[in-house]
């Protein structure tokens, strides 16, 4: 893999892992005034996937949408913004945390409604099949929409109609040592293993270790090669581990924020997510690998780390000096 | 079942169903953006043959989607926001609760989330209220929710000409979500339809029957009724009802309401969803906030008690708010 | 097999396809007001099924419903008085021809919402296994209900709670030849195999030829037994070839009624229905087999047939002469 | 934020979240066929944690379902129908959008279809309304639908009193299905709550606060707000106002409201649902049907208005049907 591309994807799950962090400090100054979700421990799936995509291709995600908005190349500032609910956001503040979207980067609508994005998803798709046009539509969504009944209407439906869409689904209770496996480890799904769901509808499944951002990356860039060619929905199982801040409904910072020297003994990550730290963080992996590679040396990591953190500093000063959205903003739109 | 419009110059005499039809054949015929999901627009109905030569026609812009409102609505919007104009044709009304979450929580929201900087314009077609025999899961009427879910365009027309000029408007003009709402009771309603690309704005009010005496607000084939009744009315009694149409619930033409209730001080509010928390009971709350002080009798509700409707005809009349029911409620009001 | 039960079979089989004639007839006459659908052709599976089921067992159909409520022990006069919307109907006409429905034969609510049934079938099961009671629970719905979403949830949820429920899928679009396979033949479903769907879910299928009265009542009577020891839901998809009758939504008798002489020889059977007769017919089939198998002679066929004849007869007399229900039937129900 | 409530003999203070889980407690240790589908009643508010001695006393009477609305509430109708008593917790009101079809078309009909013959008493709980940061999927107020669905009973506690004797009525005496709403931010108010097993069966509405010089209607929230208000108008303006919540919209005790505004002659209705056919509305048309002689003056409905809720606390305070528009919309009626 090419080290420009290598970098980048460090740089982007980098600056996702820091925008999740700073939310949880909004959250603890009030700034964030109820629940939200974070992409803690899930960065190498968005950016590996999205770093496949052409820019005007389209996204759909979820309640858990900050990491796929930044991976699409959403501005830092702007997603902040949004999440605490100030006018500079993507949506001027009307969306919120759970709405984050970026129409001008193929993200028109996110949805926060459990399988709420997976139908529009397949009719963006269905829009650009009928008018034979070449942006494929990935759509990010999570292992318990499995469980929702549009899932399977939007397969059938997407599968039917061969639509160019990829159906990526991120199921992230998985174990570290069931990661590469395919097994569905959840007490809400009766499959086996998920995606023979798909499967089943003749859909055609992959499974990807999800904190591994360049097998993602490979797999949807392949994938969305046969997509454009019209070979019709593939559905992407990408498997992840629970990062321990985010059990419960309000995400926390277990271990502190993340020390970038753990990519140098991940054994020196602070007791909570010191298990975690070593067998299932996509950034720390990442880092550690491109380390082991040569790809980068320690300095060239600790600036990157800094550059980053820099530019979130900015991005969250940003979002803070961001005025109240008005009563004007409703106006106009009924 | 005949009703007078006041005809502009040249008019033809259409049933609503041909109406219905010959809308759809020109909207699909001057805007290649137009694709239809479902057809059926003339469900079961008598004069459901009419649509026929129209699908024909028109076979390459319309799909057939599987059982699976909640999927096909969504796929519409997602369509829409890709730039075509979809109309989903639902049939039975009943069948849209399926696709409550689509229509309501996505549809409907997404102008307001993005400042306007998105839009959803895509057409929710449906057949509603008691059609006979349809028993109580098929006899229903959500138009009041519809009207209570803020975004979302509601449509219910009540002739031939307004049922073409409305639907032209939805499909071709307008910028948001519509639901559009036929009785499946008019389909064989005549009345003259205006040649060429007659086209009504919503938000416009009709004043179907003047009068002087009582006030009538009627939507869709509550019209009807009030004609009739304002007809038996003016003969029987010597009073002159003036019938007001709202043909939009949103946006409301609330000028030419009101203008009518200041000139009567008498009205009777008609619509056939249930009573409470209904159609009618929304424009009551309305001119009883609006137009107090030009009031001289309670404001009369005519609409379905609530009680799921039966099966039985015999069962089913005691339930439809017919002329019967509406000429009382204006004997009630002197 | 014993004869007794063989002659039961053909009894149930014809009663309900004499109930269905008469049906025809009463929309002829509009006693029947609206569309409705017919059993002929599916009679065998609802036959077969129910006669594995103990009296107190839960039955839950669907707007196809008549044949099932039959078989399940219903009175062809109440059956047909519901039809018609009369006040001696099983549920005093409040239901009509959609909603037949016999709480005292454990078939308390029918649903005529594609999908409807099923999770309260569900709820059903799961109120039995709670209690540990031994009651099962059959579930009878069409093939497109696989296109909505509640099948899969349901499916989920009887699977992951092992509910004692059989959901007994009747694939009515299947061609003669495909009869004993399992592919899916529909242009809704993408699965390549209906059963392969739930057996992604981890749940047990079987295919039966569901012309087959003796196959299917042997199938589920071991079904049951495996139910009631807990072994959790089964998936049973019964393949039938549609009646040409049934196409459309207002069926036609094209061959005239079933004249039993066509057990003899079916091709003599009229051209309209002389290739479904010899090939798909069920209740043909099963009398031919049986006088095959010298188990009847031709006069004791007729004699049967006489007899139903005349029960169903008598039956849609009672329907006939059962008065209008009066609005008092609405009260009290709120 | 405290209510006064003119209180019985013994009581105690109780928070609104603490009422509600001692509720659930009895009902759960006094009748063994109550079973809880999913039991998060106190939402993710600061009160959350009050559930957590009931859940974990009477989890044997729990079930997790699946994310799976719509069957999870057919479950419950059907678990209904076969002798349970099932509470369904769905959390935040907008996610029984997709529980449309079992609420609305399956449990709501099924009394009325049988003539009283089978009954499905399923309480369905869910958390609504503008809770802070829910942004525009979250916040829904759905009351007005299920008020406008006939066959359902429709509860809207204001007081930690009312919240257990409503709950209790529901769960434990009802005969027909009861969609209980609670708002999200009711789970702090405190109040007296009676001891023993205090109940308060459904349709008898409660003076609030006397007044002879205006009344304001107030469900739910609203009741807190217009206490306030009404505290204020005293203070302010001499104005007394009384308060009258119905506590049940359906059954809906006229009676008291009737002589409430009888005496007054001045009305503000007022609930946290949108203002088109909202709650709100159908009281204002009830009124204004039924006392227009008592009334002096416009009947003013303070509501949402219509526009989607946004996540900014700046354009949120704007929709909120607070104090502030309480006092101005009394003020108004001189
Ligand atoms: C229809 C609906 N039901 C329930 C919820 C509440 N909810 C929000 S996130 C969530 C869990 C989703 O799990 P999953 O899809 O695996 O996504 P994850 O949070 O794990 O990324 C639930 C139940 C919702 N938003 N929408
Ligand atoms: C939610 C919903 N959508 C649409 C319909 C209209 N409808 C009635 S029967 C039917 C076809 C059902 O097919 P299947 O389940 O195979 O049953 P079959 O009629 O073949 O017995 C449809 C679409 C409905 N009743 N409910
Ligand atoms: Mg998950
Ligand atoms: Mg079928």
């Amino acid at each position: 893999m090419h080290r420009d591309l290598q970098l980048r994807f460090l740089r982007t799950m980098l600056r996702i892992r820091r925008v999740e962090e700073r939310c949880i400090a909004f959250a603890e100054t009030g700034e964030i005034r109820a629940h939200y979700h974070l992409y803690i421990g899930q960065e190498a799936a968005g950016t590996g996937a999205s770093a496949a995509l052409a820019p005007d291709d389209y996204v759909f995600t979820t309640h858990r949408n900050h990491g796929h908005v930044i991976a699409k190349g959403g501005d830092p500032g702007k997603v902040l913004a949004e999440i605490i609910g100030r006018s500079g956001g993507y949506l001027g503040g009307r969306g919120g945390t759970f709405h984050v979207a970026a129409p001008e980067l193929g993200i028109p609508h996110t949805s926060a409604i459990v399988g709420g994005s997976l139908p529009i998803a397949a009719g963006v798709a269905f829009a650009v099949r009928r008018r034979k046009g070449q942006r494929a539509t990935l759509a990010f969504f999570g292992d318990g929409t499995m469980e929702e009944g549009v899932f399977y209407e939007t397969l059938n439906l997407a599968q039917l109609w061969r639509l160019p869409l990829v159906f990526f689904m991120e199921n992230n209770s998985v174990s570290a040592a069931e990661r590469a496996g395919r097994g569905s480890p959840t007490s809400e799904h009766a499959a086996k293993a998920l995606s023979d769901v798909p499967r089943a509808f003749g859909v055609e499944t992959a499974t990807v270790d999800g904190t591994d951002v360049e097998a993602v990356f490979a797999l949807v860039r392949r994938l969305l090669e046969r997509v454009r060619s019209g070979e019709g929905p593939f559905f992407v199982e990408s498997r992840t581990t629970r990062w321990p801040g985010n059990y419960g409904a309000f995400p926390k910072l277990v271990g502190g924020t993340t020390d970038i020297a753990w990519a140098l003994d991940a054994a020196s990550a602070p007791d909570g997510v010191r298990a975690w730290t070593m067998e299932s963080d996509p950034v720390i992996a990442y880092a550690a690998k491109l380390l082991w590679h040569g790809a980068i040396d320690a300095a060239a990591l600790r600036a990157i780390d800094a550059e980053v953190r820099g530019e979130v500093d900015r991005a969250a000063r940003f979002a803070l000096e961001s005025p109240l959205p008005q009563a004007e903003a409703l106006a106009g739109v009924g | 079942m005949s009703v007078e419009v006041r005809a502009p110059a040249a008019t033809r005499t259409l049933k609503f169903a041909e109406a219905l039809a010959e809308a759809v054949d020109e909207i699909c015929a001057e805007d290649p953006r137009v694709v239809l999901i479902g057809a059926r627009f003339t469900g079961h109905t008598p004069s459901a043959h009419v649509m026929e030569p129209v699908t024909r026609k028109h076979a390459s812009r319309i799909v057939w989607p599987p059982i699976s409102e909640l999927a096909y609505c969504g796929v519409a919007v997602g369509a829409a926001l890709a730039g075509l104009r979809p109309i989903v044709e639902m049939s039975t009304a009943t069948f849209s609760y399926e696709a409550v979450p689509q229509i309501v929580n996505e549809a409907a929201v997404i102008a307001a989330m993005s400042g306007g900087r998105v839009r959803a314009p895509v057409v929710f077609h449906m057949l509603y209220g008691i059609r006979g025999g349809g028993g109580p899961q098929h006899s229903g009427s959500p138009q009041a929710w519809w009207w209570n879910s803020p975004g979302l365009q509601v449509a219910m027309p009540s002739s031939p000409a307004d049922v073409k000029g409305l639907l032209r408007w939805a499909a071709l003009r307008s910028e948001g979500p519509t639901v559009f709402m036929d009785h499946q009771r008019l389909m064989e309603l005549e009345g003259p339809v205006p040649t060429g690309r007659h086209e009504i704005p919503f938000g416009q009010a009709d004043v179907k029957r003047s009068g002087g005496d009582v006030t009538i607000v009627a939507t869709s084939i509550q019209v009807s009724r009030a004609l009739e009744a304002a007809n038996r009315l003016a003969r029987e009694d010597g009073i002159e009802v003036e019938v007001v149409d709202p043909r939009t619930l949103e946006p409301l033409d609330r000028a030419t309401i009101f203008a009518s209730v200041r000139k009567t001080g008498r009205v009777v509010v008609t619509d056939e969803s249930h009573e409470n928390a209904g159609v009618a009971s929304g424009l009551a709350a309305i001119i009883a906030e609006e137009c107090f002080d030009a009031l001289r009798a309670p404001i009369r509700r005519v609409a379905i008690p609530p009680t799921p409707v039966p099966y039985a005809e015999s069962l089913e009349r005691a339930l439809i708010p017919d002329t019967e029911r509406l000429v009382a409620a204006v004997r009630a009001l002197r």
